[in-house]
């Protein structure tokens, strides 16, 4: 099986955000993604957000561009104002023209 | 009102729960609900309240609610404008905070609506059944006039907004309303065993997780400040006030005067939170929730609601 | 039948419930009910059935249920062929999907059967103990059917059939069954309150949820096209009127016959969707779920349900 | 006792749920229920357990519970060390594992004390509201007597006993209690519809579940020998004998002895297994699982209970 | 602590397959697997499948060879019939032996 | 975006080590963490623990140095005791200061 070289971007975000970053993510142009649920601990205090339900973890495999583009939208727009964590990493994935 | 009608409230076993689950928290028993069961709760009881309001909706019409809506907009104005004002001028508060914590002032608290009526159920006292629908009115203004406050270019009023408007909590009540006013009384009594039967306990299990969120958010009261936790029961106090002058004023029985203050004196710790964590990002939650959920909603269950009866009492 | 049965039918709490949640939906207010409730309460609504007929078998015996058996078994077979040469011929629809689509029709939807008891039961209709036992009969055999009509070599028939087979749906409409008829009524007494008292409310809160469900799916229908929209409504009538005949030649009560008939014109949207796309992952969902859960569902909760009791009550 | 107690015990709804949901998992049909039901029903059961022994208090007062709570207290350190002697000398286990089975031996099952308390009621047979009290009680001490007999160096003890008696089963029980003794009766009423009845069929829905795991453990009989398995009934045989004779020495009811005794020769599957797993981490869970909830709790369900009050009304 | 390196394959797949996929994943030597829930979009329609429930999101450290048939699996079995997503990236692990 | 690199360490465990799990991963150095909830099966038994709920599986972007500590504490009180399977990723993030 031929694979190529994608990142995998992993955002953490309080309940509130998942709506528009979910729009925003496909505004910079990633073709799917998959949410989950999670609970955690980071600067914000614990369950000061947790009124508003479980924070989710959103992941999209990416191409670097795509990748990049959501860093500096979430850097932008959510980093100064909201609970929210994101990481890249690298990954490989078959049928590379669907990333 | 005397001290036995905070005793007899404080026994009745919604507040009981309540009261027994939150010193259970802070004593760090696992007294907490199954996750699940949380928002089924919370759908419940928004659908079972709004088919009792429609059902009586159905009975009275709609003919004498125009002037308690138009009270309760007014209402949704007043209350948060009184909190915003207390807030800067006696608590100190940036501009942002205050907003933040008087949208949650000007809206309401769904919870403290059902006690206030199972209580006055429990007592036999009548109110009007359109109560519900100023429970969505009133859900919706206060937040609205809160956020415009202190809004900026960067708040997404809009969204927040509708958001609000169509959020799940508005949309089960005035759900349950619809189909409670359209089938009328006669055609719901096969779900009576679910939506009244079933009431008052799920009330309680409700409020066992409840009395474990405000454990949690009494242990900020410290970091929050005490000039915020004087504030959170002189607000309801003030606004409970308005709203059993407004009741009786405009001609609502003794029952309808006593929820109407309490809808104005409970703070929302659901709606609210969500949409200025969405409008005003950098208001604290820290402030917000601790006031609303930490001392507000306790202190209107156990002290406020028989205080609103009596006031009602007094004034209708 | 009248308008006035429709109006009836129209304003009982279930099908309220359902119109009221598809409007909220399409109007996008997020009446949605919190995720864990849906598969507790549709176990529940199978569990109770279960009980409910298993008791009923318990005081009539099962001699007189073999005749009905074959039949449900016979329109288990006839009605996916009906759907499949209408799909095929008129619908031009291709084999893989009309197989899939037609697997839909052959097979049932338990709650359209849940909302005909409850509405015979409303109105006093008595009907055989026996018929949730057809409803488990049905909901395989259309399904086996109609897969048949199209495997190929990919096709993991056997295992489709033994997951529909065993599956929650079967498994909790055989266990109810099976607890009803050993433990029979007077033992049951006890459970009552939960299985009896609380069935209706359930199934108010149960379409709650399918009426966006519905109305979700309602959005694809353009793209699924009209040929296919019109079939959605006439397959059921074809099939309604078969199961009501068949009913009536066995010999059935006219609330059993009401029943067969709805049995025969219901289409599958849970057993079905997860056996089809198992056993035929080729055929597209957006066709077979949209016709389904978009457009039979909804017209056999409010047009169809009235009309095949007026047709069992012309018949019997 | 004769064969018709026995028959008539598995035909009451609770325990043919459980044995009809039994053998359904081993011929592998899918009558699990939903995840999120299994959490919300043991909370409910045992805050309902609990505001039933809290209200029974209210009436009768603590005067006469204290004798009682010693007794339980008493077969807390008993009841462990019989099974622990039992399993090293005649079952061949090591140290370890053997005070991991016993534990589970000491401490109790709350749905079986459900299903003795449902059983009894059903019956007519009365008992002293205390026993919620006993439960409590019994199910942390025979933890905490089991795992001191195995404990080493890098066993958390104290935080292995603090998390059992804060957990969620300790918790709601109290919960339950407490707020049931601070309302009394008559305040209770409005919520009598949920805790009281609605019991019953909580209960069956549980056991539903309760079935499949049982039967899932079943499956590891073998692997855990045949001396263990008989093991399994002999040590509720034993234990349960000990709690009827301890029951009717301090002169507890007929009921109260038979709920005694059950207590005593129930097995833990859900404090005790998180308790052993932190304290005892290389004791093997294939063991004490299995043995609690694969035989010993089947067991007493369909022959331990209908037997244990046979003794009990021989020795009242 | 010594570390080994091994891959971690990630699949995401419309709930149906669930069971099949685990045991092909078995089947091609992987010797643990995580699952948990997810939804999503992708290249399918949104909602179309979720009737059968939300998607699953499987992991599974395995050994360059595992994850290669694994993949090879996927592409043959799955990547035409049925909403499946994968993705390939490295990881270290401690106990190299159990993977 | 500028970003830097750092350690994903994700840890699946049966769900009675999570509280200590967590205290153990701050002890470390850690100042984030989430929680999702999986399961799964590997060398323990598949049900076995499951009575005591869903295992977790926790993921953390810590320096180096973190995870190494992390993976250290692993190896000396959990996988002998418990069932306990983790894993380490080279990521990229944004904030580097934050982890
Ligand atoms: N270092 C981290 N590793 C993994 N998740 C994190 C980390 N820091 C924060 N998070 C997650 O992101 C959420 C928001 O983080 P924060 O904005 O730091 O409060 C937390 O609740 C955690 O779920
Ligand atoms: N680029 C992606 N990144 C992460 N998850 C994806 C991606 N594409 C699809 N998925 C997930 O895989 C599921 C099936 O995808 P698809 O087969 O493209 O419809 C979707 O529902 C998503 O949960
Ligand atoms: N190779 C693996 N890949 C992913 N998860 C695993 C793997 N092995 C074990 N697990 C997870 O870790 C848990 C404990 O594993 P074990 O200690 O091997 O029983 C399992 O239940 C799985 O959820
Ligand atoms: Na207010
Ligand atoms: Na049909
Ligand atoms: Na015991």
């Amino acid at each position: 099986m031929n694979t190529v070289t994608r990142q995998l971007i992993t955002i953490v975000a309080e309940a509130v955000v998942e709506r528009r970053l979910i729009d925003d993510l496909k505004a910079c142009g990633a073709r799917g993604y998959s949410v989950g649920h999670v609970s955690g601990e980071g600067a914000t205090g614990r369950h000061l957000l947790a009124l508003n339900g479980p924070s989710v973890r959103i992941e999209s495999v990416v191409t670097d561009e795509v990748a990049q583009a959501i860093l500096d939208r979430l850097a932008r727009d959510y980093f100064e104002r909201f609970a929210v964590v994101a990481w890249l990493s690298t990954v490989q994935v078959a049928r590379g023209d669907r990333f | 009102m005397d001290g036995a009608a905070i005793v007899d409230n404080l026994l009745s076993p919604p507040v009981l729960a309540f009261v027994v689950s939150l010193l259970a928290a802070l004593l760090r028993f696992d007294l907490r609900l199954p996750e699940a069961l949380y928002p089924i709760l919370s759908s419940y009881l928004l659908l079972a309240i709004g088919l009792k309001g429609g059902r009586a909706l159905a009975d009275s019409g709609l003919a004498d609610a125009w002037a308690p809506l138009l009270a309760a907009a007014g209402l949704g104005v007043v209350t948060p404008l009184v909190a915003f004002v207390l807030l800067r001028a006696l608590g100190r508060i940036g501009r942002t905070d205050a907003a933040g914590i008087a949208a949650h002032y000007g809206s309401v608290s769904a919870v403290t609506f059902t006690v206030i009526v199972a209580t006055l159920d429990s007592r036999g006292t009548a109110h009007e059944g359109y109560m519900a629908g100023l429970l969505a009115v009133l859900e919706v203004v206060g937040i609205v006039v809160a956020i415009s406050l202190a809004r900026d270019s960067s708040t997404r009023f809009g969204r927040a907004v509708g958001e609000v408007v169509r959020g799940r909590s508005i949309s089960f009540l005035l759900g349950g309303i619809v189909i409670g006013w359209m089938a009328g009384g006669e055609r719901l009594a096969p779900v009576d065993p679910v939506f009244t039967g079933l009431f008052t306990g799920a009330l309680v299990l409700f409020l066992v997780e409840m009395g474990a969120l405000a454990a949690e958010r009494l242990r900020d009261v410290r970091t929050a400040g005490w000039r915020l936790a004087v504030l959170a029961v002189a607000i309801p106090l003030l606004n409970g006030t308005v709203g059993a002058l407004v009741g009786a004023a405009i001609g609502l029985s003794t029952g309808g005067t006593a929820i109407l203050a309490t809808l104005a004196a409970s703070a929302s710790y659901i709606a609210a939170p969500a949409a200025v964590r969405i409008a005003l990002p950098k208001a604290s939650p820290g402030l917000y929730v601790t006031a609303s959920l930490g001392i507000t909603f306790p202190f209107n269950l156990v002290v406020g609601i028989p205080l609103y009866i009596a006031l009602a009492e007094a004034l209708t």
